[in-house]
């Protein structure tokens, strides 16, 4: 299988799509004359000319809105915001229109749009810059919202997100761009709504998306030279939310940690362990442990960002107190002593 | 007054006739118009009476600017209304059973029930819906336009806003794009004068509505929206040029709601005079007073009118009284496709 | 002690705040010529002057972005929002900046505003109109998150928040306006961050907040009358949120319901239930129960809005499963058979 | 060039002296923009050295509009900026060691490594900040205007944003409510041709910004934002009436970029011939050519005013080198006041 950048499985993936089919067509700053920001689109413009690889102006709740105009006459618009933070000047054209028009017309419209770019914190880009908001978007019925951590699953998931009928938020990471991975060719299966086993275990499962998949690997395998075996479970879309693969883990390791990057109040994680202990209380041999970011705005200062962000070891932290069952848990993973 | 006549008419090209239609189309807008009148005063007592809830908003007054306008739009174009749309749906050709079922919440209506008042839609009748977001629809409407222009269609897309939405920043980001973009859409300004209880004088640092878009590139003109006749020869004029010359044009027309804003109103911001003067020149009155002196119209024309519209809109509220309620498990369907 | 509606207890807070401190005004639509859209500033415009009231145009994004910048100034803005759903176009401005102005400058800025106004769903206000967003502004740090349920804590709270020099969102809800209950007078102490037991009981602890606190309470006689003696712990702020009262109350109960209006999916309850299970999964005698709002957009329908809504019967059936330990929980308590 | 003088002196007020500012002051602000050039070259190898991480903006060119502007402000002032603010922050007098530590994230810095470089705050020089979000700090901008008015001050607000920002609601929503109201704000619009890669006319549909901006009621003027002394005497006359007739002006300065839009630039929109053209008015070679013709400057002058500004900006690199990371601790402080 050829290896990929994630970054250039997203390229693949609006490549082939907007190959496929003339009704897709991109949108968003600098993807066409720039090359994109990431250099994700570059040579689209030439490509496929200004008609379907547009440069907006500064612009997001207005060219946000009009690609979702454009999708109700049956285009497919997929929108680049350069990144997800500024989804928050659009928010009421995605979560109020865009999200809304189907169900509020009775399904006499469908809404195939994607709305991507990559969230999170990268390096030191400071608190206005560093969200990735998926606690906002999975709480809103009318959105799916993807967050893919592996190149194959970027550009799989991108193709099934164009081809969706509803409005995607396609959430990259900017920290994953550059890193490597086997990719399928051609038409490869990747859903919307399904969670997969990124490393099997006995004894603790780790759940987590996006950029935290990988630190899971990473704190799983330290955690398995002390010979405990965590099971690595990579959500892969927060909503839909594929809670039956989680809770057949934990059915089987009894102990979970959930892993978020953004801020632990009321994020991802609390969902993910609220419907563990939902559906699972019994077979818990302790408190789901939940591992997120600081909740402070990300600081700028290199050392300070580290702080703030869940990293290798507030994940192996987390997973010793599951197995130790010890009951209060220690609040963020990062704390400062 | 003080309205400016549209500058199209200004420009020279005199009308030939005093009317911009044939006469049987012309007597059949006045009785759409009856039809709109009644139409709200009867969906006024059906929220009286309860049988409407949520937010309320009646067009009485303005229907001359809606009719004028939307009767000059061919069955392929597009509209996009605010959250004050039954009388644009019934304009529209919406059946009034329908729009009534919706008002009433029931499962006949235009939307089964779950839409309501400020969201009436009609995919099939190119009715994209009524946004209940001021100035939320301005940037879906400009979409429809640029679906258009991609798609190579010869339709244009109506968009509908108040004065009250020029002062939101999604009238600025899509206007722009319209401009910057040629989209083949219509931007109608329905001046009413308030937007809610403040006066364009109080909310407008420019209250000219064609200087307050002079930023945009597009040709602005102004018609007076009491005139059914004045509006629909305008929108003749403008809905042809934007469909033939491929450009989006801004229309104000002024007008004036006589009823409250919706159905509660501290009536606080107006004087009692002020709208005595202004039902004056009630749309209804001043197309009859045309029809008669045509001789179009007499006493007996206008009973039949009356009574026309009287069995329309009494069939539409027993239609909608006698409708079921939507079936519980609608709630679950079409969130997503 | 006299008795008020919720309505006037925070008018009489605007009003003695008003009085008390020539620093503090406030900016919204409508709050001054018209009275208010709910006449809770009926008379302010007349009694403090235009310099102190200020009708804004519709323009959420800009004023919220004014009353910010003269926040910094050391001026303390309350900002009116017609509704809290309109804070959607104005979420950057309130999340991206006015809650990161302190900490980006690490203190050198204070930014004591307030943004109010009612939430919720009322009675059929649709899908874009009855949105609350506690869950959306808690999650993000630098703002705190205040949601009185009785008229007592309206007025103190919002003095508090007003006095407050952090961003505060005050959340009121319409449906409680026009509650009525004791409020003391004069400057009684309302401490924001601090839980209220509304009813004691020692069978099990319902959590809620806002309007589901009477129904919490409704739902708590008719346990009683099935002799379950249900503890009601009314959170009144959600950020900061006051985890000891409830980790107390549940310590005693052994069992918990925690309820929220919206959306049940990543949403306050989702907090409270991870925290509870975290600080007290030792004497939990079951899983948390979580009521909240079916996942959908809020249908416009009657009947399919009281279905989409937590009530009596939701809080009622969850205490069951709670008191029965019944594993499975049953989804949104209001699921459809 | 084709840049039309700044309105205010094609109306009659010609100048008296070349210069608008006596002759130690007119050196003074050439080597002022000799220090903001060398810093920046000086930040953008720290950059490349790691020592500084995020998105990094500098304003090198645009030394003219920059210095010119704000020289002419009172201590008693305020400045808004955008994320391209450390020039500004220099250009205000704050130390350059204090800006250059805040670059590496040291507590030393502005903000003691909190904000970082598109984040610069003084506020006891009135530096009231840089936003991230573009377009983001205008009504902020407005709102410090707003203060001013209200305390009856007779300080002003200069609100720096660029070309692109224009395009953002908020410019929009903010620029009229200061006409509206009449605050006491200079909007400065720093014109480089490109919002990051998009050319003005690819964003705009009316390119030229004083047209732009026809519908707020203010008065608009555009200067050549490469020449000192031209920026300063307009600065002079704009900022003052602003502060005597106590209302909002807007200002275009048209100026250049040299360097790329941030950190990493694609490059790829512009010709080098173009840069190379405008580097021919390079701001600094014209200041000098003008204090030359005057006799103000000769070699030994440049000499001594590049070696000044060279020996700050090192001192300034040294000392933030030098400086300590944030305490760990300050991970949780000034989240809230
Ligand atoms: C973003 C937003 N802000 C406020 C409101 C509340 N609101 C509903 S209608 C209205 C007045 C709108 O005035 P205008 O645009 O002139 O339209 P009109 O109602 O006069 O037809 C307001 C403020 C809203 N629905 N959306
Ligand atoms: C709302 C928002 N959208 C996009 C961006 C990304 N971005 C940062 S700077 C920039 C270009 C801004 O151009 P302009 O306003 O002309 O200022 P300049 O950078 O030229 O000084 C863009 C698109 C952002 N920071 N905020
Ligand atoms: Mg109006
Ligand atoms: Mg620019």
């Amino acid at each position: 299988m050829p290896e990929l950048t994630y970054k250039d499985a997203i390229r693949q993936a609006l490549l082939e799509e907007m190959e496929a089919d003339p009704a897709v067509f991109m949108m968003g700053e600098d993807i066409g004359k720039y090359q994109g920001t990431f250099m994700i689109t570059a040579g689209f413009l030439e490509k496929f000319g200004d008609r379907r690889v547009v440069d907006t102006p500064i612009s997001e709740s207005g060219f946000v809105g009009i690609a979702f105009g454009a999708a109700l006459m049956g285009l497919r618009p997929v929108v680049e915001l350069m990144t997800i933070n500024f989804s928050m000047v659009a928010m009421d054209q995605i979560v109020n229109h865009a999200a809304k028009w189907r169900y509020m017309s009775d399904g006499q419209f469908t809404v195939p749009m994607v709305i991507r770019g990559p969230g999170g914190p990268v390096s030191q880009l400071a608190a206005q810059h560093s969200h990735s908001l998926e606690s906002w978007f999975a709480h809103s019925p009318g959105l799916k919202v993807v967050m893919p951590a592996t190149p194959s699953d970027a550009k799989g998931l991108l193709r099934t997100a164009i081809r969706d009928d509803n409005p995607v938020i396609f959430i990259e990471h900017g920290r994953l761009y550059n890193t490597r991975g086997e990719v399928p060719e051609g038409d490869y299966d990747c859903p919307i709504g399904k969670a997969a086993i990124r490393r099997p275990g006995r004894d603790l499962t780790i759940v987590a998306y996006s950029s935290l998949v990988p630190v899971a690997l990473n704190a799983a395998k330290t955690l398995a030279k002390e010979g405990i075996e965590a099971e690595v479970v990579d959500l892969r879309t927060i909503s839909p939310l594929d809670i039956d693969t989680v809770i057949q883990s934990v059915r089987k390791t009894n102990r979970a940690v959930v892993c978020q990057e953004e801020w632990k109040f009321i994020g991802v994680a609390a969902e993910v362990a609220s419907q563990i202990y939902e559906k699972a209380f019994d077979d818990l041999d302790a408190p789901v442990e939940r591992v997120g970011a600081a909740d402070v705005p990300l600081p700028y200062a290199r050392n300070l960002e580290t702080l703030a962000i869940p990293n290798d070891q507030s994940i192996i932290d987390a997973a010793h107190r599951a197995i130790r069952g010890i009951k209060k848990s220690a609040g963020p993973g990062i704390r400062v002593a | 007054m003080g309205v400016k006549k549209r500058k199209a008419l200004d420009s020279g090209e005199a009308l030939l006739s005093p009317l911009p239609v044939n006469e049987v189309d012309a007597v059949a807008l006045y009785r759409r118009m009856q039809l709109i009148r009644l139409f709200e005063e009867e969906a006024a007592k059906g929220f009286t009476r309860t049988r409407i809830a949520g937010y309320f908003h009646t067009c009485t007054g303005e229907e001359a600017s809606v009719v004028g306008i939307i009767s000059a739009l061919r069955e392929d174009d597009y509209l996009v209304t605010s959250y004050r749309d039954h009388g644009h749906a019934l304009a529209r050709g919406l059946p009034p059973r329908e729009v009534m079922a919706e008002l009433y919440g029931r499962r006949t209506g235009s939307s089964h029930g779950k839409g309501g008042s400020m969201h009436i839609f009609d995919a099939k009748r190119h009715f994209m819906g009524g946004s209940g977001i001021v100035g939320g629809g301005i940037p879906m409407g400009a979409g429809i336009g640029f679906a258009l222009k991609y798609q190579d269609s010869d339709s244009i897309c109506a968009c509908f806003f108040g004065d009250g939405a020029v002062n939101e920043g999604t009238f600025h980001e899509a206007l722009n794009m319209a401009g910057l973009w040629k989209l083949p859409v219509l931007f109608v300004c329905e001046n009413n004068l308030y937007g809610m209880g403040t006066h364009v004088s109080r909310a407008n640092a420019v209250p000219e509505m064609t200087e307050r878009a002079a930023g945009y590139g597009m040709e602005r003109f102004k018609v007076d929206g009491m005139d059914l006749f004045e509006v629909r020869a305008a929108a003749d004029e403008l809905v042809g040029r934007v469909r033939r010359e491929r450009r989006p044009i801004f229309l104000e027309s002024l007008t004036y709601r006589f009823s409250g804003h919706g159905a509660h109103d501290s009536g606080k911001y107006r004087s009692a005079e002020e709208v005595e003067q202004w039902k004056k020149r009630d749309p209804l009155i001043l197309a009859e007073d045309t029809l008669r002196r045509l001789h179009l119209l007499d006493d007996a024309g206008v009973e039949a009118a009356c009574a026309e519209a009287k069995a329309a809109v009494d069939d539409a509220a027993r239609f909608a009284e006698q409708s079921p309620m939507p079936d519980p498990k609608e709630l679950y369907t079409n969130v997503y496709a």
